[in-house]
Formats: structure tokens, C-alpha cells, sequence
């Protein structure tokens, strides 16, 4: 997004005004009981089994909490919040594996005003986003717009097999694409909270905003998945340590033993730092800093890094237990290893994090 | 006799006998090859070097090689289960006469289904600390519990268990090793499914379920030997057995596989997945030296620490082999299922992994074992060592 | 007396008297500036905080802020020493009457040099294990023993020294504190080369030397407890202060200096370098968000187990930041000495990256710490808990 | 090396029987002997400390019990002996931190004949070489030969502060430069215990045999370098081991504990795999195996990777103890990190490895 274009979170005159650190916690807190409610275990592995794979009554409450809208302007009937808000929802819904499409919602807001924005505030219209171009991170997506219509396969398209409309966003510009001009290939993933489709266009579409918005939503899909992938990585380490402390061998904890403790210190420090690098990326984002693309990258490569490694692990000091499937702990190691993918790979963010570092140099 | 003697007796034996039988498929349950086995067995050639008392012929052990390669030469199974029968070794080694008169000559024709019922919940790395208890009663015991991480349970006649018949003494001295007879009211056989989603191993929960006087093995209280000497015979026996990939070729996770995929996916000429795909294959290549020269080095008399190096180096090989062909994949790794071979390859590794890494002793174990045995690094203090188990219970 | 007031008293007061002083270049033994510091501690200035009746005003800590923004903007010395003397707040707080009359007018006005006796060559990562004995005698003390990592010992009037003064108690029980005269027959200080090649530290031997009654601080037996003390004020005045490189800008080992060297290297194209790079910058900026959101999350009242972290984190840094440098180098790295500064700085701090994952206590120590405390795990059984330490040196 | 060329322990009619196991580790006994006494820690610090870096008596003595002229043909006047036994004899080099310019001497020995390679089997004439062209791993070697002269800066040269004569090892050809042809810098080298020099040449030189010998001479002392890596990193981490099960902290052997426990069961891995690699390397190059140069590499980096991890982890397992100078373990890490550059890193040699899977694949 160019330095120019502001976001819904500064257009609003009441959006400069950010939210205090208990109004903030608040929200967070209501969302985190919702999910201990309505996301638990038990729910996830529902979710996880159904075709959708997705539980729309609890993402209509879920916008009525005002999490859908967050990013959509009071206006348009949104809650009208910003980047920290929507990232430190996000830590929740990671640590429940709430599959609800709020990264994909929350790039939409990027794009969408009016009567659309309401609805998908209102948690009414489910909107799935498929970058193209220079965005395309599949690198497999071949869709071509062209006179009005659009035409190909946009690949791996998070929560495509839900969406009532996608939206096209490449440079050129944004084209919302109606139900009836594409047909969704639900994918059979890994990781069954996190539904992928592939998405068969070929009808008409409509150019809703240029391309310099883009940039802007796919800034705001990836801090989604950092704050995802943070609050999955606290998670994963916080049941694992609870184990060491209950499990016993050897007449002791198994927490006791240094090989346990010792991992867990290390993953301590994993977790806190994607924590801390995907708020310092919210921030960035929220105050439109100088240095917000290589905040943003240094959050996507950390993050994934370091959840992936926490599930990992949270594995093997689990031992046996964790190699059941009724045991939690893949689920985590699932969800960590397709946000490792989505959006690029951590190499690919790390080389775009040492272009930002140049770039200021 | 001499060799060429023998050799021509074996020879002259199959050529009248050996007409093919049917593939054995299941690694566990009644083996389809049993009528074959019978007649393997009757002629002393099923155990060469065992007593002809026990259905051998008292072979030198020079001399029963010569019957295993007349056997492998004919392709006919069989033979050397003097060496690679787990089952049948245990119970001439330990068994009551009268239960070995039995089961003997059943486990070498394979007639009869075997599991090993060890793991607990609550004693996996910790092994000796289980709590399935067996109480005598009139003719036998009574059996409760629980155990886990078995295979072929649902298809076993007999369990190799070990239960606790004496709560008075520190863990290892109140266990013993009984043939648990499986199908009974009392034992209750549930898959377990894994995380890649496959069941190969049971649950199986024991109420009360009852074991014949005659089928302990060793001594009472004694369990724990008899255990170290059948976990012996089960590591010589099963080798290294890690498996690789779900789809295709099991065992093809050789140096070509990563490498070939790598040209597939188009990145062989990517420096960096060439330096990661050069370290995996390297680290397969060290693992394979690593044990060529301690077989060489056991050969000539020099003792090797190399040996009990390999599942350690497995454990990091396949996690690492899973990060790479993830790497490899890009977003294809996001699948999984039939029509996505490679990824289901990638993730199924990632997962399986854990099969060595915690399967068998944990990698933190193997370097508990590893720093102890073979660098002579001190034990832990051990808290419950000279404790009686119910103390150790009880202080929980 | 109200902010502006003070502001005033304390502006007119440097206007007055400030007219530079020497700039202070060795850390330890007696201070250049002394004559300034004793002018700035006798007008109440050196430790605002403090009361009157110890040479400070009673200030609020608000108040105190002031007066230390007046003198850093005068670029003045010697005040906020209630914040950061360390060797006068722990004489404050815990020396006797006498004592504490004599040394912390001193100490104010730097006239006396110090030193820390506490690490042993058999005590490190095990520091209350320490064998420095000091056995009562007529009027005082008389020590004997050994300490290492000593800075500064060659240029002191004294050392804060910990030594043993019961052997029937537990280890942490018989330990005592003193501020120990360093000029006397029977401390002998020796320089202690590094691996770095440098001789920042020092080993005293203490071979019946004398501490006069007067020096002990806190009770007799409380020593480790005055420790924990005097080691919180030692790493809240410290801070983090590992060193990066040796020459040139030492503490430039930011972001900018590593990417400046591979750009300067030729090898700012290369996708390796490229990767390894970011990844040691990314680490060190994680670090400092780390430490930022720990002290936001502090200054809002929830606890932050954050903090705990930043030593693990800059060790794996700095080690990694070795290991870049050299690949960065090549075949140059391979050299040092001054005429190669570039590879000078590559293997001093690959060397020197230990001073941070070994002193201050180990990495591994470390990541107990955090286990215990932060994260709440067990902790190990302890053998010589409760054991007297007299028993424990036996039973070696 | 081309396939067809044979090397000296071909050549020789006796060298078709290999040493038997007996009498290697007789040879790899009366070597360790020797240095037990000659080359002790004391003795390594002197020669540290010396300006030539050399022990000239002690090289004498190792060159009477057959070690200099291992790979001369006995016809003149060397042993006659192969990789493997040269590759044994280096692990005792590296595990004794000698400072013996062996490395040299057995690439020097695949390229002299007669008189010369007499000499120094007799460990009467230091040669050291040079590697050139495509065989320069320092990549700043500027050497031009051309007319019968030689002229330009050799770099990085082991042994060429001491050296008799230096051979230029190119493709087009090995050149004999003399002592009064070239003058020796001798190089402020961070690991004193191998010396290196700049060789400024200039001056007549003799062509003593075509490029086709250069490959096998690297080979050669690419083995041996990795021999003295292995010896070196199984060495460290007997110390250290030793040092874990005597030092006590909180009342145990810190061997007791994990964290040491661990990492000295990794650091074994590490130090058998290069054992094996290393021993490997010598068995393929003595039979001339179609995977010489796969194995060649491979004990290239995992040799240079183990050392550098046994040395470094070593120190940290001492604690402070090892960050004194007058500690041994900061030696092994200066080996060691000398070793994993000279003749090129790690990361060369990885890629060389793979060059060789593809080749046969």
C-alpha cells in the first residue's frame, strides 16, 4: 500500500483515537470466553469433521461480538478498530484453532465499503480473497481479467469453499467475482482447520477499487496470521508445561528432568518472541511506520518459525501420548505447519525482511 | 555330518517339499503359511540349532546358516527361527515345561496370534513403573489393567505381559512375565489411532481377566529379567525398521528419492535446497558408515560405542527428511490424501517421524542411555529406586 | 520544596561548581574524578534519595530524577549513585555502624577501589558451594581460599567477598559477607588470561589474610542472603553489557554493522548469506521488542516472565553472529591481529560470545532458572539440600 | 584425478597388499607414542609460541618411523603405504593438535618423484603447495607462470613459512619453485597451530609433471585434513566427557545432569559420523571407488561440521574453566575453525557433495 493511502482505521476521525490498554483486553476477553464456550476441543474436532469446515453460528456471534466488522468502519456498521485490535483477536483464535474465516474477513474490510462492508460485518457475507499477479503466493494461480470477465483457477484460497464472493486482488485492481461466476474445489488439507479451496472462475465481474489497496489487505491478512500463529504457539507451550508439571516418571515430573526443562525454557523464548513480533507489526501497521514492511516480515518468518517449532517439540516432550489422535497436540503441529505455508514460506519472508533492512541502509 | 552332507540333505529336503505358499501379509495374527511351517518344523529344520527334543537338530551355528541359505536359495520361509523368533525364543528360555510342550511347536508353524502387551499410560518411558496388576487366585491369576502401543492385539491368541504381582518392593522386583491368554471375557482389544491417522496399534484393557498357573514365565517377581532378555531378542530381531513414506515405495526414502524430488519440484538448482538436500542425504550416508563399521569393528573384537548411535541419528534424519520435502513442496504440502502423493509423502513423514523419535525409548532416553552406557557418564539420582512401588504410588 | 525549585538549586549549584573533571576510562580501582565526586557527595548530590545523615537529601525517587536530568544535561557526574553504586548501597544496607561511617563517604567520592570475591574454581554454576574459609580470630577474621573471574582485584582496597564460616550447615547456611582489605600479605592477585587472549579477570589466592570484625555485613551464617542483594543491584546496574566486538565501535554489532560486512564482502547477493543474515539481525531485533513489551507489560502491572529470557537470547545471538562473521570471511578468517580487524572481530566474538553463555551462569543454568521460575516446572532432586556441607566435601 | 592415473600405492608392486588391521594399528600405536611424549600440551604451546611454528626434531623423528614418506614408493625411499593408513595417522596428528606439516607432505608426495621425494620421505625437505586456477580455494591466489618463470602471490600456503620449496599445482601443470625463487610471509594466524604463509614468487621454476597429478594430491590432503578432524573432535569430547564425570556441582558429577549428559551424547553422533566418514573417504580413494569424490566431500564438511560443533559445545560443557587460555579446549576450537576453512568451507563442500549424487544418479 503506498505510504499515501490510508486505512479504514485512520479515515474514521474517531479512529485516531485508539483504544485504551482496557477496552483492549475487554475485547480480547469476551472473544477468549466465547471460544472456551463455543471453540473448544470437542467443537474443533466437529468443525474439523464437517464438509464446510466451518460453524457458522458461532461466527455470527462472533460479529456480534463486532469481530467480523472489526476492520469495517463505524459507518459500515463495523466496529472500526485497527491493526492491534484485530492481531490480538487473532492470538485468540489461534490458540483455540478457531477455524472461522477471520483472516479472510479482515482482508476483505481492506477492500469492500457500503452495503457489502455491512454485511460482512454483520458476519451475513463470508468473503474470500485470492491475490493475483505479483501477489499470487501459490505461484499456481492463472486467472486472467480481461473486458468485464474473469477467467482460470485462483489457487488455495483460504475459506473459498464458504464464500459468497470473492474478490480478485492484483495491481491492476480489485474485482469482486458473485457466486454464480465461480465454483469452489473444496481441498483436502493437512491441517482440516484451515479450509483451502481452489476457486474455478469464469464469468463477470466488478472492478470495485483500484490496486493501491491491496497491498493494504494482504499486509493486514498476514499480521492475521502472525497473531494466529503466536497465540498457537503460547497455547501449544502452555498445555505441554502443564503436562510436565502432572506427568510422572521415574518417581518424578517429567518437568523436573532437564532434557523437559530445558526444552521448555527454550520454547519460552520462541513463543514470547513472535508474540512480541507480531504486536510490534500491529504497531507498525497501526502508526504506519517507516519500517512496517520489514515489521510485517520479520513477524511472518518469526511467527511461523516459531510455532511450528513449539508444536514440534510440544510433541516430543509429550512422548506416546501426543502420537494418539485424540491427543490435541497435531492439531496444533497441523495448524502450525499450514500457516508456515500460507501466504509464503519463511525464507521467502526472510529474504523480503533483508530487502526492507536494505532498503533503509 | 559334513556341510556338503548337510547342504545335500536340505537341498534334496526342499526340492520334495517346497512347492511356494501363500505370501504372509500381517506382520502379527495366525500366520497364513502355517501348514508349510508344520512341515518346516517337524523335519528340525524350523530351529537347526536347537535340541532335536525341541524340534531342532542341535546345529552348530555355522551349520544352520548352511540350512538358512538352502533355504534362501529356494525362497522357502521357515527356517532360523532359533534366531529371529521372538515369541518361540522367550518361551523355551523361560517357560514352565508344560506350557512349552504347548506353545512351542504352535509358535514355530506360526499357528498361533502373539502380541506384546508392555506400555502403560503411565509407564512409557518409565517402563517399569507399570500398574497392571495380576493377583493369585485358585490355578492362576486375575488380571487388571491397561496397556497401550500394541500391535496385532486384535488378532492374538496369546499376550507377552507384564504385570505387578508385588506392590511390597521397589519397581523392578515386584514384576513378572506371564503368556496372557487374549481371547477372554476380560480383555477388551481398541484401536488406537495415530496421529498419521493409521491404527496399527491397539488399546487393550484388561478386567479381570484370568491367566493359567502354568503360563508364567521365570520367576515370580522376576518379570523384569525375562523382559530384558525378550526386548533383546526383539531389537536383534526387528533391526532398524523406521519406515519412510505412506505412499509407494516404503523404504525408498534412500539418497535418489530426496534428490530426484527436489528435480521434480524444480529446485534442484536452488542453492539453498541443494545445501539442505546435501545434508539430509549426507546424514543418511553417515548413519549407513556409522553402522558399517561397527558390524566391521564387532568383527574385530574392539568393542563399538557406534551401535547405539543409529536411532538417535534416524530420529533427527526423518524430522529433518520432513522439513525438507515440505520446503520442497511449497503449498502442495498444505494436502493430503491419494491424489496428492508427494505431499502426502512430505506430511506423513513429518508425522511418522515421531515413531523413532518416541517410539521405543525417546530421544531423550536414547541420550540418558547413549551418556550413560557408552560414555560412562553417572546416573541420576533415582528417587524411587529403593522405594516400594506402593510408596511411590502413593506419593504421587 | 517544589520541582522548580530544586531544579534551580541544583542548576545554579553545577553553574557554580562544574568545570569538568577527568574522564574515568578503567571500570575498576580508585576514580580519577574523585576530587569532583567528593564535592558533588558532600553537597547531598550524590545519592539524593538517601537521608541526610548519609550524605543524601531524602528526595523523592521523582525529585531524585531531576537532579539526575540537571546533572546529565551538565553532563556532570557522580549523582544517582543511590541507583547505581553498588558497592555503597550494599554498605549501606547491610555494614555495621562503624564500618558503614568509614567506607560509603568513600565509596561516594570513588577514593576506593573494589573487587567481588564470590566464584571459585569449584564453585561456579554451584556458588554457594564455595571453600573460601574465614575462621574467627581475635578482633576479626582470618581467610583462606581461592577466587576467580575477578575484575579489577589488582587495583582494589577491597573486595566483597563471600567465604565460609560454618561447615556443620547446609551449603547456603554457613556462609558469611565481608568487605574483605585487599592490601595485605596474603591476597595475591594474578592476572587470568582469556581465550579471548585478553586479561580483563583476575585470581586472587587468600592465604591467611585478615578481615577486622567491624567488615562483616548482615549476620554471620546470613551471607547469601547479603549476596542476593548485592546481586540484584549488580544486574540492575549492569544491564546487559556483553560485549560484541573488540575493535572499533564495540557495541556496533547492530543491525546496520552485519549487513554493512556482507555487503563489504561481496556477498549481499547470495541467497545463503542472505538467509543467515536476516535471521541473526531478526534475533537481535526480537530481543529488543522482548525487552520493550517487558517493560511496557511492567509499567502496566501484569507480570512479564519476559524478562528472564534476554541472556539466553543474546547468547544464541552472538554465537550465531560468530559463526555468520566467519562464513562472511572465508579463507580471511582464518587470520587476526590488527592488520585484519574484520577477522579480528569474527573470532573475538565467536570466542567471546562464551563470556556471555558461560559467565553470569551457563546457558544451561539459565534455562533452569527460567524452567523453575518462570514456567513453574519441579525442580530437580537435590542431594546436598539439606546435607551439611562438611558431609557434602566428604563425600566427594 | 582421471581414473586411469594410478597412484603411488598402485604403482607399487607391494602396495597391492594392503596393510593388514595389525599392522595399522601398530603404525597408529607408535605414532600415538611418540606423541604422547613429544607432542604434549606443553610441547603445543611451545611450538605455538615459536616464530616458525615448526618442531624440526620432532619432524625428524616422524620421519623415521615411515610417517613423511607414508605415501613415497619405497623404491624411493618411503614406505609406501595408502589413504588409509595416512588417514589413521592424521586423527592422531589432530587429536595431539600437531603442528607437523603432514597435510603437505602427503600432497607433495603425490607430486615429487626421485631425489626429491627422497628428501622427503627422509623429512629432510619441507615442501608445501600451492593449488592454482580452478584448485585455488582462497580465490585470491594471482600466480601467473609462463616462460619458464613464475611471478605473483600464492595464498594462504600451509607450511610456506618453513617450506624448502614450493610446488604450484595448476591444470596445465606442477611447477618446482626453489628457495631463492620466493619469499615467505609468514601469516598472524588465528590458530598457531597451523602456520600459513603468503608466497611472493618470483623467479625460474621447473615443471616437474602435468595437471593430471593435481587432483589426486588435493585429494589426498583434503583426507588428510579430514582424518586430523575427526582425531581432533573424538579428542574434545574425551576430555570432556572425562571432565563431566569428575567435576561436581550441587553435590553430582555435572556429567550426572542432562543438560551435559545430552549434549555429550550428541556430540558422540557427531564425532563417530566424522570418524566414519573420514575413515570412508581413505577406503574409497584407496580403491579407487566410482564415489571417491562423493565420499571425499562428504568427509570434507561432516569432518569440518563435528569438529567445529565437538570444540565449540566442548567449551561450553567446561564452563568457565575452558575460557582460559590456559585451559586446551580454546586450541581444539582454533583448530577447528582453521580446519573448516582451509581448502574450502563447509558450504563448498556440501555442494560439491551433491554435484557427485547428481553425477550418479
Amino acid at each position: 500500500m503506498t505510504r499515501a493511502q490510508r486505512r479504514p482505521w485512520e479515515r474514521d476521525a474517531c479512529m485516531t483515537q485508539v483504544m485504551t490498554h482496557e477496552e483492549r483486553t475487554a475485547l480480547r476477553d469476551s472473544v477468549r470466553r466465547l471460544l472456551a464456550d463455543r471453540c473448544a476441543e470437542t467443537d474443533v474436532r466437529r468443525v474439523m469433521a464437517s464438509d464446510t469446515g466451518h460453524d457458522d453460528a458461532l461466527w455470527r456471534e462472533l460479529a456480534g461480538l463486532g469481530v467480523a466488522g472489526m476492520l469495517v468502519s463505524e459507518d459500515n456498521g463495523g466496529s472500526g478498530l485497527g491493526p492491534v485490535e484485530l492481531e490480538l483477536v487473532m492470538e485468540e483464535f489461534g490458540a483455540a484453532l478457531s477455524s472461522a474465516p477471520m483472516i479472510s474477513t479482515a482482508m476483505a474490510a481492506m477492500l469492500l465499503d457500503g452495503a457489502r462492508a455491512q454485511a460482512l460485518a454483520a458476519g451475513e457475507l463470508i468473503v474470500a480473497v485470492a491475490p493475483l499477479g505479483v501477489h499470487d503466493w501459490t505461484g499456481q494461480s492463472d486467472v486472467r481479467v480481461a473486458g468485464g470477465r474473469a477467467e482460470g483457477v485462483a489457487r488455495f484460497v483460504p475459506d473459498g469453499q464458504i464464500a459468497d464472493l470473492v474478490l480478485l486482488a492484483g495491481d491492476d485492481g480489485v474485482y469482486a467475482v458473485a457466486r454464480d461466476a465461480f465454483s469452489a474445489t473444496s481441498l483436502p488439507v493437512f491441517d482440516r482447520t484451515r479450509r483451502l479451496a481452489d476457486l474455478h472462475i469464469d464469468g463477470p465481474v466488478e472492478r470495485i477499487c483500484d490496486g493501491s489497496r491491496v497491498a493494504g489487505a494482504l499486509a493486514v491478512g498476514l499480521l492475521a496470521l502472525a497473531g494466529d500463529q503466536a497465540g498457537g504457539a503460547r497455547r501449544v507451550l502452555e498445555f505441554t508445561v502443564d503436562y510436565a508439571r502432572e506427568r510422572r516418571q521415574f518417581g518424578r515430573a517429567i518437568g523436573s528432568f532437564q532434557a523437559i526443562k530445558h526444552m521448555a525454557a527454550d520454547l519460552l523464548l520462541e513463543a514470547e518472541s513472535a508474540t512480541s513480533a507480531a504486536r510490534n507489526a500491529a504497531e507498525q501497521l497501526a502508526g504506519d511506520a517507516a519500517d512496517r514492511d520489514g515489521a510485517l516480515a520479520l513477524a511472518a518468518f518469526a511467527c511461523a518459525d516459531a510455532y511450528v517449532r513449539c508444536a514440534k517439540d510440544g510433541v516430543q516432550m509429550h512422548g506416546g501420548i501426543a502420537f494418539t489422535w485424540e491427543h490435541p497436540a497435531h492439531l496444533y503441529l497441523r495448524r502450525a505447519r499450514s500457516g508456515a505455508q500460507l501466504f509464503g514460506d519463511s525464507r521467502h519472508w526472510r529474504e523480503r525482511f533483508i530487502q526492507a533492512l536494505e532498503a533503509q541502509s | 555330518m559334513t556341510d556338503e552332507e548337510l547342504k545335500a540333505e536340505v537341498t534334496a529336503w526342499l526340492a520334495a517339499n517346497w512347492r511356494g505358499a501363500p505370501q504372509r501379509t500381517e506382520r502379527f495374527g495366525p500366520d497364513p503359511r502355517a501348514e508349510w511351517l508344520a512341515k518346516v518344523r517337524d523335519a528340525g529344520w524350523a530351529a537347526p540349532r536347537w535340541p532335536k527334543e525341541w524340534y531342532g537338530r542341535g546345529l552348530s551355528d555355522a551349520q544352520a546358516r548352511i540350512v538358512e541359505s538352502c533355504f534362501a536359495e529356494a525362497k522357502a520361509p521357515g527356517t532360523g527361527q532359533d534366531r529371529s523368533n521372538l515369541w518361540a525364543n522367550t518361551a523355551l528360555a523361560h517357560a514352565t515345561e508344560t506350557f512349552k510342550r504347548q506353545i512351542v511347536p504352535q509358535l514355530l508353524a506360526g499357528e498361533v496370534g502373539m502380541c506384546l502387551l508392555y506400555s502403560e499410560p503411565g509407564a512409557g518411558s518409565d517402563l517399569a513403573a507399570i500398574r497392571t496388576r495380576a493377583d493369585k487366585v485358585e490355578g492362576g491369576w486375575r488380571v487388571t489393567g491397561q496397556k497401550v502401543w500394541t500391535s496385532g492385539a486384535h488378532i492374538a491368541d496369546y499376550g507377552m505381559l507384564i504385570a505387578r504381582t508385588d506392590w511390597s518392593v521397589p519397581k523392578h522386583r515386584g514384576i513378572s512375565f506371564f503368556f496372557m491368554p487374549m481371547r477372554q471375557k476380560g480383555v477388551d482389544v481398541r484401536p488406537l489411532r495415530q496421529i498419521t491417522d493409521e491404527t496399527h496399534f491397539n488399546e487393550v484393557f484388561i478386567d479381570d481377566a484370568f491367566i493359567p498357573e502354568e503360563n508364567l514365565l521365570g520367576n515370580l517377581g522376576g518379570g523384569w529379567g525375562v523382559l530384558q532378555t525378550a526386548l533383546a531378542y526383539e531389537r536383534s530381531v526387528m533391526g532398524d525398521a523406521a519406515r519412510g513414506a505412506r505412499s509407494g515405495a516404503k523404504e525408498a526414502h534412500g539418497d535418489a528419492a530426496l534428490l530426484e524430488l527436489a528435480r521434480e519440484a524444480g529446485k534442484l538448482s536452488d542453492p539453498l535446497v541443494r545445501q539442505d538436500v546435501a545434508q539430509v542425504i549426507a546424514w543418511r550416508m553417515l548413519n549407513s558408515l556409522n553402522t558399517r563399521r561397527a558390524k566391521a569393528e564387532l568383527k574385530q573384537g574392539t568393542s563399538s560405542s557406534i551401535m547405539s548411535l543409529g536411532k538417535l541419528a534416524m530420529s533427527r534424519i526423518l524430522h529433518e527428511e520432513g522439513r525438507v520435502r515440505t520446503e520442497l513442496l511449497g503449498p502442495e504440502s498444505l494436502l493430503q490424501g491419494p491424489d496428492h502423493p508427494r505431499a502426502e509423502d512430505a506430511n506423513f513423514l513429518s508425522l511418522n517421524a515421531y515413531f523413532t523419535s518416541i517410539g521405543g525409548g525417546t530421544d531423550q532416553i536414547q541420550r540418558n542411555i547413549i551418556g550413560e552406557r557408552v560414555l560412562d557418564l553417572p546416573r541420576e539420582p533415582e528417587v524411587d529406586r529403593d522405594v516400594a512401588f506402593s510408596a511411590v504410588v502413593a506419593g504421587r
